[in-house]
């Protein structure tokens, strides 16, 4: 396991984490969270876990992204309203 | 007030859970009683006993299969919570807010779309099939063929996705998968031995036995795949059908 | 086929092999649907009864699923207490099937009907799996299966209160699963094993260097179960979700899934820790207090919240906290009578608390009826409704002769063993409480309003009044043959303290 | 507090970071979408600290390729679990996120505070 990978995934995934909170534009939000479930899946090859990578990247990144957007669009796309 | 007396109480939280975490097995260390417990045996005897390389198609279709089981459940009872929610897509007249955007897809996505389809569609069976000797499964590649059923859904558009696939077909594939994991178990019911086992009785181990017990979890893992994609693609045409839209007449594509 | 063999899974086959038929079904007519659900739990339930006989204390049914022997497989291990929750389940089962047959009705479209049979049939499997599974990864799995569903179940109705109830009630039941996960994984990385008996091995010896770790296991598991059983600084979910639900389902919740945080509590505190978790029994016992003083404040919460109601549905809502409450302190006191109480007060509860709700439901589907005040002279128009309640009154409040007499006495009895008689004075203050919110009701139903009787208000249906009746018979027939139960469960309590 | 172990220990630590943020978001932000967006990160920093306790250094993939026994495996059943486990998560989304639609559908709104505030018994 490549120490230095690690270091530089755990900070991305904290700061899209901390992008997808702050965000107020929800489709924003909603793009950053599919960064963060990439990122996830960046992360389970680190650790090893091809099977997890492969279901993260589609059902994370891909279908509760497509979730999420469709909800936005057929709700509100700012949060405080 | 109430954030910083949120953000004070997460705090003190997280120096508790800290606390505990300076106790626990440190990461990467190979003597951990999680390594040396139950796992052992997995990687030792895993792929001889269960009859896939990949350990962990072993764990979720054979050592542990009753729990996938459970999971096909969920995953059956959240399509049947949106549906109970939402309603199905009213067929051929339902319109989205994806078909209804003035921002029309491009034909360069339409194309792209077009081609890239069948291609993505080849990548989920292989995943399906090739779950049991490398990366991969029935929920991976399910995942994969709802994902790409919704990518050509939302560039093309809802009717012209539902005019494709009957209902009926789709509500049977829907319970496809537990279906399939109960007609298995209950083969091994019919054969007294226990629910789920893959070797049965009046066959010899060794190849045959081997070659039923892989049989039987290629098709659990079709099964799956399949239901995992339906369940997937009803989920998300329920979610994106505008029900103000529905009864307006159906306007012919260009 | 070797049936007596496979027994012990089959419970829970069953019902999702007939959870998957439903929507098949519902596409060829959508009127058999009911009828499939109806055969389905009734097959359930008499594969459940017909396990009585081969569950004795201390003798329990281990079953092995696949052929892999415990702590590499799944095993479903049926003991005394998970054999009294799969009668209960699969028996109400039938009933609540039987009640939403006219009450869905018109309560849903028809083409949502067959998905609502679904997921009840859906949330029956997930309850009995839960119940009976001896793994906790796989007790995970079935958590969260009851949990999606009654989660859409509260807000299948579409109506615009019941989806903010069912949304905060996801909220926080969300949140408690990912608790309990944390748990798991807590209890995983030291222990390296999922099945409930080897965890409670492993537990016993375990290097005093991870204890910190298993006790911050301990305490997630307690959280994330008491949001479930909605213990009392949790509950907050509780009174909306389970009073706003269509009333079959207020039934299910209150009767049937709350219990299933309950059983969540005694699994871990009893089966995975148990009194010998690592020769620290002083932080295991001093958990138990904890545990024991939020159910004693749930029996005093819930019933002076249940008095101040004026909403019939919130009312019965709240008092089930209060039941939740004693079922809680029974187990946690430490004493096989309070443990035996508490579990024949899920019974005596889920029966006479189900009750409630259906009658509820008949008022609410005659007439629209749900404040208490409306429900003058009701007794006389609506006889066997208002009758049901006023069984099925006695034994929430315990008086004798009905089963939740009987629960509170061992509960009583269990304090007075471990010499709490704080919590003995709780126990009879909330039954007095109880006494108040009841008997309120049962004062409206039969001692105002018109003298004579209304001849335009009938009855429900009787598939609506049946069940409710039959229900409230069954208090009764528990309290007064308490010897078929109570000694099983006394003497499997026993053996559990021993260990 | 042993500062050496816990860097060790970076994905735990972090992982429990991600587990306060997701509860922060949960308790805090009004708006529903945003709380499920705060759920998914929640349920995500579990996957990530259970299967980092599975990690070996210099371990292989749990896939067994034809005729290597004696490898350095990394620990499968954690794997295994949290496969279940992003089902249970996207199932969970899913059905919230319907309700939000049906939410939005009656009260226009998605403002927790507004729901609670607009409810008149």
């Amino acid at each position: 396991m490549n120490w230095t990978l690690n270091l530089v995934l755990l900070t991305f995934l904290v700061g899209t984490a901390f992008a997808m909170i702050m965000l107020k534009d929800l489709l924003a939000a909603a793009v950053v969270f599919s960064a963060y479930s990439l990122i996830m899946a960046i992360m389970w090859s680190q650790l090893r876990a091809p099977d997890l990578a492969l279901t993260e990247a589609a059902v994370g990144a891909g279908v509760t992204t497509v979730l999420f957007v469709i909800t936005i669009f057929r709700t509100v796309r700012k949060e405080n309203r | 007030m109430k954030k910083l007396f949120v953000i004070l109480a997460l705090a003190a939280l997280g120096v508790v859970l800290l606390w505990v975490v300076g106790k626990m097995p440190e990461m990467g260390d190979s003597r951990t009683p999680d390594k040396t417990h139950v796992v052992p045996r997995y990687i030792e005897d895993g792929v001889k006993e269960a009859g896939a390389e990949n350990l962990i198609t072993d764990v979720i279709l054979n050592y542990r299969g009753y729990d996938t089981m459970g999971e096909v459940a969920v995953i059956f009872s959240a399509l049947c919570a949106v549906i109970a929610l939402l309603d199905r897509e009213k067929r051929g007249v339902s319109r989205s807010a994806v078909d209804a955007s003035q921002v029309r897809s491009s034909r360069i996505v339409r194309v792209t779309v077009r081609i890239l389809f069948p291609v993505i569609f080849l990548f989920a069976v292989y995943l399906i099939l090739h779950g049991e000797n490398s990366a991969g499964g029935g929920f991976q590649g399910g995942a994969v063929i709802g994902a790409s059923i919704i990518v050509f859904t939302l560039v093309f558009t809802l009717i012209e996705s539902t005019r494709d696939i009957p209902l009926t077909l789709r509500v049977i594939l829907e319970s496809l998968s537990v279906l399939t994991f109960l007609a298995v178990g209950f083969i091994g019911v019919f054969k007294g031995v226990e629910f789920l086992t893959y070797i049965l009785p009046g066959l010899s181990p060794g190849v045959a036995g081997a070659l039923r017990s892989q049989v039987f979890m290629m098709s659990i893992e079709i099964a799956i795949g399949v239901a995992v994609g339906a369940i997937f693609t009803s989920i998300v045409f329920a979610m994106i059908k505008e029900e103000n839209f529905e009864l307006e007449p159906h306007i012919p594509e260009p | 086929m070797n049936a007596s063999f496979n027994h012990p899974v089959l419970i829970v086959v069953v019902p999702l092999l007939f959870a998957a038929l439903c929507p098949i079904i519902g596409l060829i007519r959508r009127s058999l649907v009911v009828w499939l659900a109806l055969f389905g739990t009734a097959c359930t339930s008499f594969l459940a009864l017909s396990l009585i006989g081969r569950v004795t204390p201390g003798n329990d049914l281990s079953y092995h699923l696949g052929g892999w022997e415990p702590p590499w497989g799944i095993e479903i291990r049926i003991d005394t207490f998970g054999l009294l929750m799969v009668c209960v389940i699969s028996t109400l089962g039938i009933l609540l099937v039987l009640y939403s047959w006219k009450y869905m009705e018109r309560e849903l479209p028809a083409n949502r009907l067959s998905y609502y049979y679904t997921l009840l049939m859906l949330i029956y499997t997930a309850m009995l799996g839960f119940s009976i599974t001896g793994d906790i990864f796989n007790m995970f799995v079935f958590m969260e299966i009851f949990a999606i569903t009654s989660y859409a179940l509260v807000a299948v109705t579409g109506e615009k209160r019941a989806l903010r109830a069912a949304f905060k009630y996801l909220l926080m039941g969300a949140t408690s699963s990912v608790c309990v996960l944390l748990a798991i994984t807590f209890l995983y990385s030291v222990t390296g094993s999922l099945n409930m008996l080897d965890i409670s091995n492993t537990l016993a010896e375990l290097s005093p260097d991870y204890i910190r770790v298993a006790l911050a296991a301990l305490v997630f598991f307690i959280t994330g179960f008491s949001v479930k059983a909605a213990l009392f600084p949790v509950h907050v979910w509780l009174p909306e979700a389970h009073s706003i639900a269509p009333s079959p389902v207020s039934a299910l919740l209150s009767a049937l899934v709350i219990k299933m945080g309950v059983f969540g509590i005694f699994r871990i505190l009893f089966t995975v820790y148990g009194p010998g978790f690592a020769n620290e029994t002083a932080n295991w016992k001093s958990l138990n207090e904890v545990v024991a003083w939020a159910a004693a404040l749930s029996i005093l919460a819930g019933a002076a919240f249940a008095i101040a109601q004026k909403d019939l549905k919130l009312m019965i809502a709240y008092s089930s906290i209060s039941h939740i409450g004693y079922i809680v302190l029974g187990i946690c006191l430490l004493s096989y009578h309070g443990t035996a109480g508490g579990f024949y007060n899920v019974l005596a509860h889920a029966m006479g608390k189900a009750s409630f709700f259906l009658v509820a439901g008949c008022f609410l589907y005659k007439k629209g009826f749900r404040r208490i005040e409306d429900l003058k002279g009701l007794g006389r128009s609506m006889p066997i409704s208002s009758g049901a309640f006023a069984l099925a009154s006695l034994s929430v409040i315990g008086l004798p002769p009905s089963a939740g007499f009987i629960a509170k006495w061992n509960i009583l009895w269990g304090c007075l063993d471990s010499r709490k008689y704080l919590f003995a004075g709780v126990v009879l203050l909330g039954s007095v409480l109880a006494a108040v919110y009841c008997l309120k009701v049962v004062y409206y139903l039969f001692f105002t309003g018109p003298r004579m009787r209304d001849t335009r208000i009938e009855e429900a249906p009787a598939a609506m009044y049946v069940p409710a009746a039959l229900l409230s018979l069954g208090t009764l027939f528990f309290g007064i043959f308490s010897g078929l139960i109570l000694p099983s469960l006394n003497s499997a309590s026993r053996i559990l303290m021993i260990r | 507090m042993n500062w050496s172990r816990i860097f060790q220990n970076l994905n735990y630590a972090v992982s429990l970071l991600l587990f306060l943020m997701g509860l922060y978001t949960l308790a805090m932000k009004p708006n529903l979408i945003k709380k499920i967006m705060g759920l998914n990160i929640l349920e995500t920093s579990v996957f990530l600290f259970i299967v980092s306790i599975g990690m070996v250094d210099s371990g292989q993939a749990p896939v067994m390729a034809h005729g290597a026994a004696q490898q350095v495996v990394v620990n499968p059943i954690p794997q295994a679990l949290i496969l279940t486990g992003i089902v249970v998560a996207v199932s969970t989304t899913a059905v919230s996120l319907s309700l939000c639609i049906r939410i939005h559908q009656k009260y226009g709104s998605l403002d927790a505070c507004e729901i609670l505030g607009r409810e008149v018994a």
